[in-house]
């Protein structure tokens, strides 16, 4: 089988074999990266916990979501089919349009920093919000005009609801 | 006996109760049905809702479940009504017994600011600044005039770094006091704040007490505390790169000599800021165990929880001052649900896996479990984990094989942030003050880690997406069907998985 | 650093090597791919199939994959390689460093007999009994008749109990020497057995030495590993509750001795049996690190692999004699995979939960992992978990809060023994010997643990078939469907969990 | 739901609510044990892990196979619906027929002590397996004649295959 991933900003292409990590394989096996061969020995301890040897070195691997830890280290990853990247190529044109402000846990809004119609600077505190006892400040992603202000001091909010935008 | 706290500080003091045969009883909000302090318990009692103000905070309700439950002592941990004059009183006219110090030595060590005159009472030195709380920012700006900025504005309750803000001139205090004064307010009920100079370039170092009703009180060496962050403690070790024999006695009865003076009973620890010539300034004492009290266990050999239950039962000392010997180092890192790529954002939400380190000098006080979800509601400390080895070098050096063990995914933690610290040269050659860790971060390095080729890494990844996907892989064998599949499947198991913990 | 072993061993020596900033190579036999020792290693390689003599005992594979890693040196753990004379000379001609003693040391002392007669040339006292290997089952009759009934026959090769039989009388003695040496044959490679007298009511207590390539030689106090079965250990202790300073510098001094006339180099324990009036008695000389160290580090604050490594590298000892202290108590019981209602049968297989205590005072090193399967060719050592506090009644109970926490799902262990051990009121006071275990097993008490009502066993066990059995439990809320549909489910449940693990 | 329970030989009848345990209900329920009323407080933690509050006594309880722990005991159960009771109940008139004797873990055969034919006392050595690294001896069930020998010296077993029957 073949997959597509984005790794830190490319893309690859791992060919497996079509077994799978049977429990009883033992041995190694060959994989392609990119069209380029690589010899590896893979066990799946628990589900989500892989060790692969490649040339005797030994890597400990383990999946968070969308983020795979090699030897302590993160790299998020995304998987792809090809209609997908081709949407997303299409996306990337509007990038220059309306940015939201959302917010990334959930918590209480302590304080607004903006008005509607404001201009603000790239970086600029827009919304605090309280959480875990601790106040954050969630600052706008881009320079332009408030469009929009979505809460009030008080509010209760969910990770990922809109906060703000930015035009 | 009855512990009035949650997370890793209520499981740290059920097990000494444990292992001295006390029986456990727990409380718990809403929110921490599931927590492990309550399966821990040999009693739990609901006490409300998820919000601290509506549980954890209810002295009234908890004196209830206390006699109800027919307890003999409340353990308050630290936070919450730790240093409740008022709770204190309350269990002690209920007839149960506050494991801590009488509210008296409470009221006047535990409000910063009567503290601070209790200190010139016994003629320790302290940091510039008022010994009373300030009336408004008028009185503020005054005072600041003249000891001149920068300046400290702390709330006269409490600790943990709440309520304090720097203020680097007189256009800044305005807005600082307002924030401090509101943050004092929500987190200790109470909005008074005073301030004193804030003196650059000084280390955070504390002396851990422990006196008894029968007028003993020992000193059992420092703690050093300088890596903090938003005056929120991040890393702390026993002993100080900096205190010899010499500065320690001299810290120590010093600490002795004002916990004496209040009457003080029970575990304690006297905060200071040192400076490059060895002097030390008194800044605060904290009337309750302390978050960080496991890295003094270590060097010392002693437990703290267990020293409180006996003095509570009335008896003295198990060590007197010249038993109390060091030996090795012990660093504790505060393992806290945040974000340290997104300006420590707080990162709540469910562990979907937690494995834990181990093995030689390693002692993990965790409150929480794979499959848990952490709350949005309280602190987001999630364990504390501590290294102990014969050096500095050799502690430090442990704590980051431990922390290269350890895994907790789902949610966001500052593990990195750790190894980030004990590789600097600066932390390594003890060069640290209360400024430093805001400097390295300020400083943008690279994270540190291993090499790992990118093949391996696009490998890893799409093993697991091959493997974790659907049992035989069906799908991923027809690479016509498209991947879209393959990736929902995924995420499918990664949500079973987080349900199944 | 190449480690030539499995299990919690290899993780405990590779754990130091990480701290010191060394690199580790993993060797591993088909059962152990997916086994922590790998995947805790820079570099692994396969060395053969699962029985050891296919893989871990294959000291010239081991040796190739050394070279072929371009390692310095090989740790050889305990068991396996690690007393093996050849290996070490296999080593040392390769130009690998073998972290241990040198191949002469290692003869002399590691031979049952021939560590007897330097025992004697030392004038160490020692246990009257052969100091050759015995030819014949009739020199065995005639040395047995000489010295008096009951004897110990020993294997001349090894120790862990292997090659072990008591006998009471010229009857057993045929049985019990074709038995000896056929255990010793398959556990060692050699066949030799010697005889001994074996005395009643002594206690195990062994001398931990440490002795560098410079002449220095230190002693870092004793063990007490009287609590044995089947002349395996089943729990140690450090210090002994009946050595007091002059015994143990006498012990200790003796053991130093006979290491520093063999030229010994690197960890090495010295086994005695004492009896009631102090006197003790050579047994032999393991030539290794011990399965029990962690014991010793515990109450000398030191880190035995680290010292092992650091005298490898040609430094001298890091501690003068008149440095070690020792400091509070500590206990270690070793976790088998056995099953103490069933004689002690090993119970390989998966491990389906893996719940581990932690907090202040508990040292864990631990070999598995839940979801891992124990395989039926090694060992059944699952971990060893390890209790420290202030006194040994205080390092009892916490042992005891920590066992309460242990649970390992999927396959039987010992951990209820530990707990009957723990509780019986002789082991508490102190009265143990060689013999104390077997005495309390045939005593057949009751496992003591807390009163729970029926009720609520027959409440948890329901509520686990409704809630584990389907997600929907849809067909627990028809009755007329019947339960074993319920059961079967339940069973898939638990299938996939430990498959999940 | 009712489910019909068998714990340390005594029979149980357990009447729980039809909803189930869903992560959102908070506080008691009435449960039936034998009929009798229990109000119980009942949070599944994690798969496999239990906290029950019954009149304000925590305990913990944890699944492993047929065992559930509770505050570190063992509890041994079984699941029952009556047909099987049933069929048990004519199964016991069995007990003093032929009776095996099992590997209880995989290992190898090293001694058989008996030979087909030979009488043996209750708990006498029947066969002698090796397993990790340890010789256990496997004692014959009851009194009688072993009327089958099923493995020899050298032989791998798995857990629960015949070694020897005793009539």
């Amino acid at each position: 089988m073949t997959v597509w991933l984005e790794i830190d900003g490319r893309r690859r292409r791992v060919e497996l074999p079509e077994a799978g990590l049977a429990p009883s394989r033992a041995g190694a096996f060959e994989c392609f990266v990119d069209g380029a061969a690589v010899v590896v020995d893979a066990s799946l301890s628990r589900a989500g916990v892989l060790s692969l040897i490649v040339a005797g070195r030994q890597y400990a691997c383990v999946l968070d979501g969308d983020v795979v830890l090699v030897e302590g280290r993160r790299f998020p990853f995304a998987v792809h089919d090809l209609r997908e990247l081709a949407r997303r190529g299409r996306a990337t044109g509007d990038e220059q349009g309306p940015r939201a402000v959302r917010a990334p846990m959930p918590g209480r809004v302590v304080r607004v920093l903006v008005a509607q119609g404001e201009e603000v600077a790239a970086q600029q505190g827009v919304v605090v919000i309280e959480a875990m006892k601790m106040q954050n400040e969630l600052r706008s992603p881009k320079a332009g005009r408030v469009s929009r202000v979505a809460v009030q001091a008080g509010d209760a909010v969910a990770a990922g609801d809109l906060l703000a935008l930015v035009d | 006996m009855l512990v009035a706290n949650r997370g890793e500080i209520a499981l740290r003091i059920m097990r000494s109760c444990r292992e001295m045969g006390l029986g456990t009883v727990a409380v718990y909000s809403d929110a921490d049905r599931t927590a492990l302090h309550v399966s821990y318990a040999d009693e739990a009692y609901g006490i409300g809702a998820a919000p601290a103000t509506e549980s954890y905070l209810r002295g009234g309700r908890i004196c209830e479940v206390a006699l109800c439950a027919g307890v003999d002592a409340i353990h308050p941990g630290y936070g919450f009504l730790a240093e409740n004059a008022e709770f204190a009183e309350a269990c002690a006219g209920a007839g149960i017994r506050f494991i801590g110090p009488p509210a008296s030595a409470m009221r006047m060590l535990g409000s910063k600011t009567r503290a601070r005159q209790a200190a010139d009472a016994v003629g320790m030195p302290r940091v510039p600044g008022s010994v009373t709380s300030l009336r408004d920012v008028e009185e503020a700006r005054r005072m600041a005039e003249e000891i001149g900025y920068p300046v400290m504005l702390k709330a006269s309750a409490g600790g943990g770094g709440k309520g304090m803000r720097a203020v680097l001139s007189a256009a800044q205090m305005p807005e600082a006091f307002a924030a401090a004064a509101s943050e004092a307010e929500r987190s200790f009920g109470c909005g008074e704040v005073y301030l004193e100079r804030l003196l650059a370039q000084a280390r955070h170092i504390e002396i851990q007490v422990m006196a008894d009703e029968h007028g003993n009180c020992v000193y059992l060496g420092e703690r050093e505390c300088s890596v903090q962050r938003r005056h929120q403690k991040v890393i702390e070790e026993a002993p100080s790169a900096v205190v010899g024999a010499e500065l320690r006695r001299r810290m120590g009865e010093a600490a002795c000599l004002l916990a004496l003076s209040a009457g003080y009973v029970s575990a304690g620890t006297v905060e200071f800021l040192v400076d490059g010539a060895e002097n030390f300034y008194f800044l605060e004492m904290n009337t309750r165990l302390q978050v960080e009290h496991p890295v003094t266990e270590l060097v010392t050999g002693l437990d703290l929880v267990r020293m409180q239950l006996e003095i509570a039962m009335g008896e003295p000392l198990v060590v007197r001052q010249e038993e109390i010997a060091l030996r090795g180092h012990a660093i504790e890192c505060r393992i806290y649900a945040e974000d340290p790529e997104n300006d420590f954002c707080p990162s709540p939400g469910r562990i979907t896996r937690l494995l834990q380190p181990a093995g030689p000098g390693i002692r993990e006080d965790c409150g929480v479990y794979a499959g848990w979800e952490v709350p949005v509601e309280y602190d987001p400390l999630l364990s504390k984990l501590v290294a102990f080895a014969g050096t500095r070098e050799a502690a430090i050096d442990r704590m980051l094989r431990a922390l290269d063990e350890y895994v907790i995914s789902g949610i966001k933690t500052n593990v990195g942030l750790f190894r980030r610290i004990l590789l600097d040269p600066e932390f390594r050659a003890g060069r640290i003050d209360t400024g430093y860790l805001e400097r390295l971060l300020r400083a943008d390095g690279e994270t540190c880690g291993a090499e790992v080729p990118e093949e391996v890494v696009a490998l890893a990844a799409a093993l697991f997406v091959a493997e974790m996907g659907c049992g035989a892989s069906a799908v991923h064998r027809e690479p016509g069907k498209g991947l879209a599949t393959a990736e929902s499947r995924w995420s499918d198991a990664g949500r079973r998985e987080g349900l199944r913990g």
